[in-house]
């Protein structure tokens, strides 16, 4: 099944992009999904990486057909 | 009613005084309005490691930051009995010295505007998706990120 | 060196807006400053015993005033890491909608600007000897006391 | 001796003057001062009255010569 991930701000530099569309196993869960991307780039400080799927901050959660997942740093608003 | 207004949040580049001049003389229609309060975020000249930052380029995930503005918002409006609240944050480039920032609350009484303000801010730092690259003067940069 | 000058509280009438446009513009060349903090009182048209305010007619002690809103600094200053500190306060007529206290305080960090910010109104609302004289739509008065 | 006395907001209004100089006995305290005027002027609630000497808030005082009282009702201001 394809989900949309979005990387943003220092993720979506060291990713080197800021969305990409991935086929993955039905069933796979959002933590399995960011681990996976936190390899595959290197992304650094994995604890501080908030998911946000379809919008929501949650991560706790098993992925479904068209979701969209977002990789996001620390806030840093105001 | 003007809760229920869907509301723009971001704007390009820095907030202008002028700005703000405009927001305060639109409420002074509303004359059950007491107290305003205003809260400005500036961008600071900090020093690291020898080099000054002398911008920050913000970005954002806006379609979920609109929705988690318009959260604080709901819950702003059920917790402080304001008669209307507005938010601007920058998004692209904003130099030291400028605004990225600006909330306004106003009510028939002072403590609660103020506290709605503060309310506002602690909860835009905290809970929305916007994203701060500080610039050095050499064009080197280094991420933000809120305390 | 910003808290030694002697300032001027009192205008005559109504602050507009445009003057705290002009502040805080005044205050993007200071780049250590984060966040600015400002507090605005506007003229609310009360209904009081089914009669409204339609202005208050400020008057005040001025010399005394002057002192105390020369000490409030002081002591705000000692007790605050705040970069500047502005406060306007109007005399004579204001009419409702209009705003007739200025209160502006620039800090690095936040919670400083906005906790100086509040210990300036609180000051202000208790201890500066400032009179208010509530003129309803016919003409009639009352005079206004802080709670 | 002479003392300068001042009145203001609603009890300037009960006086019907704003400033007044007055020959008082040598030794007078502020506070006799103070009930000598709220009783010749009918001011209402005198407790609410504060009085400033020289432009500073105190009572508990022995005017000297050249002395300005301020009569002081409930402040205002913001």
């Amino acid at each position: 099944m394809k989900v949309t991930i979005k990387y943003f701000g220092m993720i979506a530099e060291t990713a080197n992009k800021t969305e990409e569309v991935l086929d993955v196993a039905q069933g796979l869960w959002a933590m399995e999904l960011k681990d996976m991307q936190i390899k595959k780039y290197g992304i650094p400080d994995p604890e501080a990486v908030q998911l946000a799927i379809n919008r929501d901050l949650i991560s706790e959660v098993e992925l479904k057909e068209g979701d969209e997942v977002a990789f996001l740093p620390p806030f840093a608003g105001g | 009613m003007d809760k229920k207004k869907p509301k723009k949040v971001f704007v390009q580049g820095a907030i202008a005084p002028e700005k703000i001049a405009q927001s305060i003389a639109s409420h002074q229609s509303k004359t059950n309005i007491g107290a305003h309060s205003i809260f400005l975020g500036q961008i600071r000249a900090d020093e690291v490691e020898g080099k000054t930052v002398s911008a920050i380029d913000y970005s954002a995930y806006e379609e979920m930051a609109e929705n988690v503005f318009h959260e604080i918002r709901e819950v702003a409006f059920s917790k402080f009995d304001i008669t209307c609240a507005h938010i601007y944050h920058s998004l692209g480039r904003v130099n030291t010295g400028e605004l990225c920032l600006f909330v306004f609350t106003s009510s028939a009484h002072r403590k609660i505007a103020i506290e709605a303000c503060n309310y506002f801010v602690e909860e835009i730092k905290s809970k929305v998706p916007i994203f701060g690259k500080e610039i050095f003067e050499d064009e080197t940069h280094q991420w933000k990120m809120n305390k």
